[in-house]
């Protein structure tokens, strides 16, 4: 409201910050998520591109338009809707329909996010909300999985459109009671590497271990959520085969298979809708290996990556508020306090 | 059919012993109170006074914890019966509006550093407050966030009360860090809109509409309802007859006059001379002897309009400088019985 | 040697410019302001009037209360006025003005002699009567520390030559140029507290003052040397306590609940000076650094010298700066003009360029769970500022607002740049007021 | 002893009463602001439920079905869950008044509450024996709860974000707990 003269700054301490920034963390993030995009477009081609593109613009639009809508300042550049956008690209099947998509990304920003009021305050993983209600509407095309075909092999690309994913035949055998092997379905070299058709950020472990071992060096995310994710599910997954060789698959099947992997190291550990504490998140990592081998060992769906990690989302809070750290020089309340509080 | 009555009422009868027994055991003493207010609050259960239901806020008034007002919903008629049944009679007091007593210019106020941080007054304030002048409005609008009734608004800088809005709840007064707002009633015309309690000098060194205890004020009250506590000027409310005459002589304006425009007061020829009007006048400006003209000294008059309401001869006008007639005499009153005059006077 | 350390705390750059750089005695101004608040507790009442005549070292103010401290004039001349003059803590407040006559004529200072077998109480009032507060920022008045209520037993003394604070050298240079008198100050205040152990804890980042020390108290048993592993807040007392015995300050306690006294390096240079010397305190170390100023240098500086005065004896501004801070850059106070003087508190003056000093507004906060990582006291900053900002403050106290040392760590890491601190503190405010209300 | 396991699953997880039957919303919105006030309804639920569980079965196959009043069942549920329910009332009152207060109006709500009623009609319907009838019964109630109290975490968590103003209020509560029951979808199927 005055001209300044070349007045100091005056704000409270600390004057020295941390050169990270929101805008860092999730342009990192999609550095991470880049090596398995690029295997997706490696094996899938121009139907993993195009479904990755217009995810990613399609979530930065509707991010737009929401946050004109509520008034609230546009903010893309940030990279958040990048982020998301790309995750929900990774959900879904290589040559999604368009529309789909743009359904996709409008629940998934609309109703993910910004009906919360933006980066931050949703309470359940956008990426997954978009998936799971794509999947439960449209279960046809979010399960038509293309055959996967290396780029440059030359040859017509094939088009065979119903190729199961490893997931599924295994739903298959166990629901019709036929007791395959479970690696017999596929050699593990092709499901390491993504030769195996899926959505396009399930296939390549490899690429995507990349990606979360580059978030874990930055920082960005712990090892607490992937560690025991994984582990409980593996855990989970062989004691289960042990009870049943035939019919249930071994451990290192249920880590390669389905969107274990991406779910564990990019959506189960989304700071703002995981736990903060470390005891937290490990029970974050246990509950979702749970529920993941439940629904997809007896459950209806092949996957239960996302279900799971939805559900756990929905404990955070509760999770959050019984495991606050003790704090230094902790007195316990005298006694009637205590017992005053537990009305 | 008979089975179903037999059967209905049969289990009525056990629900009702077992519920007649329960209630024995399990008795818990209600204030009668409560039921009956229960019955009256409107019964909306909105939550709006921050209890579960009407039955918490009812509790919660026989316990005296709440005012009558604390419920928004409740209607005039409905805080009536509240009233009578609680035995405390609702003041229907006058209505009362928040007022800032701070009112710089804002194109002149600087700022000593440029603040960056929580955009909040409080937090301004602990660094020291941005503002050159050490005791003005921040204006981050830590009494807007206060106020439900958004009846406080920040105008290029400056915290403003919009009258009408303001119910007086003091949410705005207890927020504000540098205690610039008070509570004042809506009929006291003339404010004194400065809280800097520093020296003349360094006051005028920050703001020109800043109070610097020159005392000027002091003296031209003619009811003396002005006094000086720590270097600013404090008008009492109840003396104070809104004549505008301090506001007048401030020299840095910081008395702000929200009534109408004063005017200088005129006898004319109606006069009878019954002296009433020289008796009543404050600044003692209006000069005659009993049964003659009466004559007003303009310089002396400090325009409070007391001689204007009580003269019922039309003999008063009000002029402005030129001697204008701005408003004519006030027009006779039909006096009552000799008992009511009193009253009408 | 494995150093010491405490969970949580962070890594800000140290920038130490004036590492090297020898202590420059800077000569009295023509003006000296003394504030009459220069240390926790009540400010100082004024034993002087306008027109006086002072002496260097003579008391011109005396406390007032309890807990309070003397005011000693650091130099001679007369005078001027007592009026609120700027005060670093952003508010004019009551400061005496003196014109320095240049003659620096002495009261003659009477020390205390034979200190080893004197009473600790002659001690303590001796350390009253020089005014000595606590150097490291804290302003403790040091006769009230040294003498806790008989039922806490003290039975550990650690000298805090941590400094941990990037930029500032002030007590490193203490140590490397005035190691006896640290020792000696530590030997009185083990006197006092009839205590046969103390402990000085400097960070690794110092390995010369830790080689300097340790060779000097090679053959004494009763001053160890502990080095701490270099970490922001080592410089905590309660970090500082953690690291050093593995105890922990109980929440809402002092340190002495759990056993423990903790001093500033400087504050035992200025200890050995008014008990061997019988000078009060009335001058001391400020780092005059940051990269705006053209020649970073240690400053020995007078109490109550404008800070425009040390920035000139530093070469001046290279660029305008965009903060000139009171003390170090994690916890010291903004300041807004260059004619605050020098208090007892002052460890040095940082000036930023606006290059290094953030100006965009917070984003919103991710829940990244950092602050809660690095906050040295296992508290939630972002839940608790959530409810502070909610005004839910209570329940914002029951989550440990009120355990917060404000070192910052939290708003330091945090990468939405959410001033965590300062909704702290405001959280703080109100707490403090809820109880003053209801009390 | 497996098939009352499965009845129990699949009352609490796979068709919970609030997020796959959509039976019970007006608590589930009301009363799921604090955690706290959320667990309190869902004990009070579960044992009102348990009993009106137990009597209303009993009732039906021993006096409505030998005496071919079928058609009673309705009202005479009704009224064995209201007596319940003023009983629970009472007795909440007396231990935990703090409870009563914050829960308000909801607590004798709960006689109109359709997943009590559409528990004790579905225990009816699906000819569940006595024991069977329990653990579904039970299981109901733990449903309820869970599912009330998972909101209630997230709504003490949404308080603090900055809402828009057109979704504020039970508009988020509303989208919350859709989007709680897209989760539970993922058990359909799994009995």
């Amino acid at each position: 409201m005055t001209e300044e003269k070349n007045k100091f700054i005056v704000s409270s301490s600390p004057h020295l910050l941390t050169p990270d920034s929101v805008t860092k963390i999730m342009w990192t993030v999609v550095a991470a998520l880049a090596p398995a995009a690029l295997v997706s477009i490696y094996f899938f081609g121009f139907f993993s591109a195009y479904v990755i593109a217009l995810s990613v613009v399609g979530c930065v639009v509707v991010e737009a338009l929401l946050a004109k809508l509520f008034k609230r300042p546009v903010s893309i550049r940030d990279g958040a809707a990048v982020v998301t956008g790309l995750l929900l690209a990774l959900n879904l099947p290589a040559g999604s329909p368009w529309w789909m998509i743009l359904i996709g990304c409008l629940v998934t920003i609309g109703l993910g996010k910004m009906v919360y009021g933006g980066l931050g305050q949703n309470v359940f993983n956008p990426a997954l909300v978009g998936r799971v209600f794509l999947l439960i509407s449209f279960p046809v095309q979010m399960t038509t999985w293309r055959a996967p075909k290396a780029l440059f092999s030359g040859g017509p690309a094939t088009d065979a459109l119903t190729s199961a994913t490893p997931l599924g035949m295994m739903k298959e055998a166990i629901l019709m009671n036929k007791p395959i092997m479970g690696d017999k379905i596929t050699s593990w070299t092709d499901m390491a590497s993504g030769y195996i058709p899926g959505s396009l950020g399930e296939t390549s472990a490899i690429a995507l271990i990349l990606g979360g071992l580059f978030l874990l060096y930055k920082g960005y995310i712990t090892w607490h959520i992937p560690v025991t994710y994984v582990g409980c599910v593996a855990v989970m997954g062989q004691i289960f085969h042990w009870i049943n060789p035939a019919l249930y698959p071994t451990a290192l099947f249920h880590i390669l298979a389905g969107g274990l992997i991406l779910g564990a190291l990019f959506m189960a550990t989304d700071m703002v809708t995981s736990p903060m504490t470390g005891k937290g998140q490990i029970i974050f990592g246990f509950g979702c290996g749970v529920i993941t081998v439940i629904i997809r060992l007896f459950g209806g769906y092949p996957e239960g990556v996302s279900f799971a990690i939805l559900l756990m989302n929905a404990a955070t809070p509760l999770i959050d508020r019984y495991t606050v750290p003790k704090k230094y020089g902790f007195v316990p309340p005298p006694k009637e306090k205590e017992a005053g509080g537990a009305a | 059919m008979l089975t179903a009555v037999l059967i209905l009422s049969l289990l009525g009868l056990i629900s009702a012993v077992g519920l007649g027994v329960a209630s024995r055991v399990f008795y818990v003493e209600i204030d009668p109170l409560v039921e009956k207010l229960t019955e009256v609050l409107p019964g909306a259960n909105c939550g709006g006074c921050g209890y579960a239901g009407c039955a918490g806020f009812a509790a919660a008034l026989a316990a005296k914890e709440v005012g009558i007002n604390d419920c928004s919903v409740a209607d005039s008629d409905t805080k009536q019966t509240l009233a009578r049944l609680l035995g405390v009679e609702l003041t229907e007091t006058a209505k009362e509006v928040a007022v800032v007593h701070c009112k710089f210019d804002p194109s002149k106020m600087q700022n000593r550093f440029e603040y960056k941080g929580v955009s909040s007054c409080k937090a301004a304030n602990m660094l020291g407050g941005q503002l050159d002048c050490s005791y003005g409005c921040l204006g981050f609008g830590d009494c807007v966030k206060a106020c439900n009734f958004n009846a406080i608004v920040i105008k290029d800088g400056l915290a403003e009360v919009i009258p009408e809005k303001c119910t007086s709840c003091g949410m705005c007064v207890e927020a504000c860090p540098r205690n610039l707002i008070q509570i004042h009633s809506l009929a006291q015309k003339v404010l004194v809109l400065c809280s800097n309690k520093d020296k003349a000098k360094a006051v005028s060194s920050v703001c020109k509409i800043g109070c610097i205890a020159c005392n000027k004020c002091v003296k031209a009250c003619p009811v003396e309802a002005i006094s000086m506590v720590n270097q600013i000027a404090v008008i009492d409310d109840e003396k104070c007859i809104a004549c505008g005459a301090c506001a007048r002589e401030c020299p840095t304006n910081c008395i702000f006059d929200f009534g109408e425009t004063h005017y200088v007061a005129q006898i004319n020829d109606k006069c009878t001379g019954c002296t009433l009007c020289a008796l009543k006048c404050p600044a003692g400006a209006i000069s005659g002897d009993k049964k003659q003209m009466h004559v007003v000294d303009p310089k002396k008059c400090v325009r409070c309009r007391i001689c204007y309401d009580i003269c019922n001869f039309e003999s008063i006008e009000l002029v402005n400088e030129e001697g204008k007639i701005m408003i004519p005499p006030r027009p006779k009153k039909q006096r009552k019985k000799k008992k009511d005059s009193g009253e009408a006077a | 040697m494995k150093t010491r350390r405490f969970p949580g705390g962070v890594h800000p750059p140290e920038k130490k410019l004036t590492a090297k750089v020898p202590v420059v005695k800077l000569p009295a101004p023509e003006e000296i302001v003394v504030p009459l608040s220069m240390h926790i507790g009540a400010p100082a009442k004024p034993l002087v009037a306008r027109g006086d005549r002072v002496l260097r070292g003579q008391a011109i103010a005396e406390p007032g209360g309890f807990v309070s401290a003397y005011i000693h004039s650091p130099v001679s001349g007369k005078v001027k006025k007592i009026e609120p003059r700027p005060h670093p803590m952003g508010r004019a407040l009551p400061s005496i003005v003196i014109i320095n006559d240049g003659l620096d004529e002495c009261v003659d200072f009477q020390p205390v002699d034979d200190w080893r077998n004197a009473e600790p109480d002659t001690l303590i009032a001796a350390i009253q009567k020089a005014g000595i507060v606590g150097m490291g920022g804290a302003l403790f008045p040091t006769h009230v520390k040294l003498k806790p209520p008989p039922q806490f037993t003290i039975d550990t003394v650690i000298i805090n030559g941590v400094e941990c604070e990037p930029y500032l050298t002030a007590d490193h240079r203490l140590m490397l140029e005035q190691p006896e008198k640290v020792l000696e100050g530590l030997r009185i205040i083990l006197r006092i507290l009839g205590l046969k152990k103390g402990y000085i804890g400097i960070e690794a980042n110092k390995p010369d003052a830790i080689e300097l020390l340790r060779m000097k108290t090679a053959n004494a048993d009763d001053i160890e040397i502990v080095d701490l592993h270099v970490k922001y807040p080592q410089g905590g007392e309660k970090t500082l306590i953690y690291a050093c015995t593995g105890r922990e300050v109980p929440s809402g306690g002092l340190p002495m609940n759990c056993g423990c006294v903790v001093q500033n390096v400087g504050t035992m240079a200025a200890i050995c000076d008014a008990i061997t010397e019988g000078k009060p305190l009335m001058e001391r170390n400020v780092t005059v650094t940051g990269e705006c100023i053209k020649n970073p240098v240690n400053l020995l500086a007078r109490i109550g010298t404008p800070i425009s005065k040390l920035i000139e004896a530093a070469g001046g501004f290279t660029e305008t700066p965009a903060k000139i801070i009171g003390g170090g850059p994690m916890m010291g106070m903004t300041q807004s003009s260059l004619d605050v003087p020098v208090t007892k508190g002052t460890s040095g003056l940082v000036c930023l360029p606006p290059s290094l000093v953030s100006t965009s507004d917070p984003s919103p906060c991710l829940r990244c769970g950092s602050c809660v990582r690095h906050c040295p006291f296992h508290l939630l900053p972002t839940d608790i500022v959530r409810l502070v900002k909610a005004g839910r403050v209570d329940e914002a106290a029951d989550l440990g607002l009120m355990d917060c040392c404000e070192c910052g760590s939290c708003s330091y890491i945090c990468p939405s740049h959410i001033e965590l601190l300062q909704w702290m503190r405001l959280g703080k405010a109100e707490v403090m007021a809820n109880r003053k209300k209801t009390a | 002893m497996t098939s009352l396991l499965l009845i129990a699953v699949s009352a609490v997880l796979v068709n919970n009463f609030v997020l796959a039957r959509f039976l019970g919303i007006c608590p589930f919105l009301g009363v799921s602001k604090r955690v706290e006030t959320a667990f309190g309804m869902g004990m009070a639920v579960i044992f009102v439920m348990t009993m009106a569980g137990i009597v209303t079965w009993l009732l039906q196959t021993y006096v409505l079905t030998p005496l071919g009043a079928g058609y009673l069942q309705t009202i005479v549920f009704i009224l064995v869950i209201a007596a319940f329910v003023q009983f629970v009332e009472m007795v909440i009152q007396k231990m935990r008044p703090s409870l009563y207060q914050a829960l308000g109006i909801f607590l004798p709500l709960i006689t109109t509450n359709c997943a009590v009623l559409g528990m004790a009609v579905l225990t009816i319907q699906s000819g569940y024996t006595f024991i069977e009838m329990l653990f579904f019964s039970v299981a109901a109630g733990i449903g309820f709860t869970l599912a009330l109290v998972l909101l209630a975490g997230l709504r003490e968590r949404i308080e603090f974000s900055e809402v828009p103003e057109s979704m504020s209020g039970a508009a988020i509560a509303l989208i919350t707990a859709g989007l709680l029951s897209l989760a539970f979808m993922g058990f359909a199927g799994l009995v």
